[in-house]
């Protein structure tokens, strides 16, 4: 169908590529996500769901997270609402990730459970969307190229005989709406941007706090969610430390303890960890380049 | 049938008009009535085109009008040197899909859509001319309603946005449904076969103009 | 005598030029000589003669042009009075405005100050008496320079630019329109239409506007 002709088109984007930071042999086919490409989170999701047929049991969901996080980071202009769209999408994988690492027997609620379908009812429904919107787009496109090699006559009335004939237009007009004609014509017409350089670029990645935690947690032992993430200001950092550890939570290297919903998390570590190298056997790469500060580069989720 | 002097007069004023002309307008110039011209206007058309003119007449945003051929396109941009002007960015045909398709529209369900702020795309968009406010929601705010205009037919060459392919034409494939319901699974593969679609959620969300 | 395609490639240019074409230009544009270019246009004039089109293939200094049949004067002189709307649109007010406080200034300026092409819109204010050539650009491509005229002052009631209302403070200082006459872009607005679709799935051929 047309339709899958459009998603070969798309993956052949040919622009400027940053690959990703992981170097996972677990994923088989490397892929890139080109930056300052995807105008929204939706075409991002859309993206790499389509194009990878992200599987998000398999694929590691911190990937896209990182690459959610690039393209924040990658944003020409920092727009708040875009990047809260973009937290909102990625908040949203992390639950339903999460939901698929956690035991089927913990004790969700059944409303938790509902309102969990219902947003990502509502994601799909919304990512078809705007699937459809861009699809019919490039319709437009190809209408509008079509009516572009056809050139219209402007010409008007050629004859000096027709000119005379022209009622008098202006007889409406003022002095004050020329005046006021003049101010629309040469307003700056300046697009509305939120000034955020206040903010701080989030420099952040789950692969950096893998490598951090990695570091951290053993001298720690047994410690808890809220203890690690403390010192961090930013929302972000909480959802991409909170991600971290459920990686680290999927590998086995850490035990994970939630006694209620919405109570703070314990975290003890279980893993073996000497001479800067992971022994676990499960950190891929770590011999290849000595662990910790370096493992943003051999992280996979 | 049409008298004889109605398709001469009927050029005569198309040669001369700077937007497309519609049936009724002709009619009333020239006499007649819009069904009349548009019989008319159909054959003038069909002349042109047995004979291998260069020019050509053609319905477009509701009226008619001459244009170039399109087989004539190499030569006609030799001369209007200038005339190629920017193209449309996929922002902008994005924001043009859903406005003429949703119209009347508020830029707030605009990017709700598109997922994405709008704002310097839609109001590039009005300055150009392709959409205007239309109304105001009557609801609180008052928010204002955007609309496509007739430049924004002219440049898709289309007579109305009715021409436009039926919006649940874009509906994604099966397979492509499929892919991102996976993709976003949250139960194992088996227990998610059980479950029926999310169509109904789509519809909802599709159908009415979500604010 | 002529080849096939010149006929219609002559045919379009013609219906797209807004003067006189000369032969030697025509045929320089579509490959041929200026005999050749006479030739084909005086076969096309009896064509359209003997079809009894309502328009014809004139010679009007030193080149060829469309006009209306004369026959049809009386429905385009119709068309001319009523068939067109009663005010300036806001575009060709705009740009009104535009000559009238900054004449003399040429379409270039005018664009760059507005932001679109304003070709069509200075033709008509021109066609409707408004405003005329006042001047060339000393500069490199003499570009032409235009004023209101008269007959503007007179449509106003006012006896010289200078009564115009002056300009307060609120509207940008000189620098900041000079800026844009120059044509430094108001960069954002117009990036959006420039950049190239960034999606794969917005084919990039035949992206050029033709409006």
């Amino acid at each position: 169908m047309e339709r899958s002709e459009q998603e070969r088109k798309t993956t052949g984007v040919n622009a400027t590529h940053c690959s990703f930071r992981s170097r996972s042999r677990l994923v088989p086919m490397p892929y890139e996500v080109q930056t300052s490409v995807f105008e929204g989170p939706f075409d991002l999701l859309l993206h790499l769901i389509l194009k990878q047929q992200v599987e998000l049991y398999d694929v590691n969901l911190s990937e896209i997270v990182d690459a959610y996080l690039q393209q924040i980071e990658a944003m020409e202009r920092r727009d708040l609402e875009v990047a809260t769209e973009f937290l909102l999408i990625a908040a949203t994988l992390v639950e339903l990730k999460t939901r698929r690492l956690l035991p089927e027997d913990s004790a969700v609620e059944l409303d938790d459970e509902l309102g969990l379908w219902e947003e990502r009812d509502l994601l799909l429904a919304r990512l078809v969307e705007c699937k459809v919107f861009k699809d019919a787009a490039a319709v437009l496109h190809s209408l509008s190229a079509d009516a572009a090699r056809s050139y219209p006559r402007r010409v008007g009335p050629v004859e000096d005989h027709f000119i005379g004939l022209a009622p008098d237009l202006l007889r409406n007009t003022t002095l004050e709406d020329l005046r006021a004609a003049y101010g629309r014509a040469t307003a700056p017409k300046p697009v509305a941007r939120v000034d955020l350089s206040h903010v701080n670029p989030i420099k952040i990645t789950v692969a950096k706090v893998v490598g951090e935690l990695v570091e951290e947690l053993p001298r720690h032992g047994r410690t808890t969610f809220r203890q690690i993430t403390s010192e961090l200001v930013d929302r972000i950092e909480v959802v991409v430390y909170f991600l971290a550890l459920l990686e680290l939570f999927k590998r086995g290297i850490v035990e994970l303890e939630q006694s209620q919903t919405f109570g703070d998390i314990t975290i003890v570590w279980q893993g073996g960890w000497q001479g800067g190298v992971w022994q676990a056997g499960v950190w891929q790469g770590g011999a290849v380049e000595t662990v910790a500060v370096t493992g943003i580069d051999d992280y996979e989720g | 049938m049409a008298e004889d002097h109605l398709p001469a007069a009927v050029e005569a004023i198309l040669l001369v008009a700077e937007e497309p002309l519609s049936p009724e307008l002709l009619a009333q110039l020239v006499g007649s009535t819009p069904l009349e011209i548009e019989a008319l206007c159909g054959d003038l058309a069909a002349q042109y085109e047995a004979e291998g003119r260069g020019f050509v007449l053609k319905r477009v945003a509701g009226g008619y009008r001459y244009q170039t051929a399109p087989e004539q396109t190499p030569y006609v941009e030799r001369y209007v040197l200038e005339g190629q002007s920017s193209r449309l960015s996929a922002a902008a045909l994005e924001t043009l899909a859903v406005v003429a398709y949703k119209q009347p529209v508020s830029r707030n369900q605009i990017a709700s859509i598109r997922g994405v702020n709008v704002d310097g795309v839609v109001r590039t968009l009005q300055v150009r001319g392709y959409i205007d406010e239309v109304a105001r929601d009557p609801g609180p705010g008052q928010a204002v309603l955007y609309g496509t205009t007739p430049a924004f037919l002219e440049r898709m060459g289309i007579d109305s946005v009715s021409a436009l392919a039926p919006l649940g034409e874009f509906f994604p494939a099966a397979e492509v449904v499929e892919a991102l319901e996976r993709g976003l699974h949250v139960v194992p593969e088996d227990e998610l076969f059980d479950d029926p679609p999310p169509t109904g959620e789509i519809d909802e969300t599709g159908g009415v103009d979500g604010g």
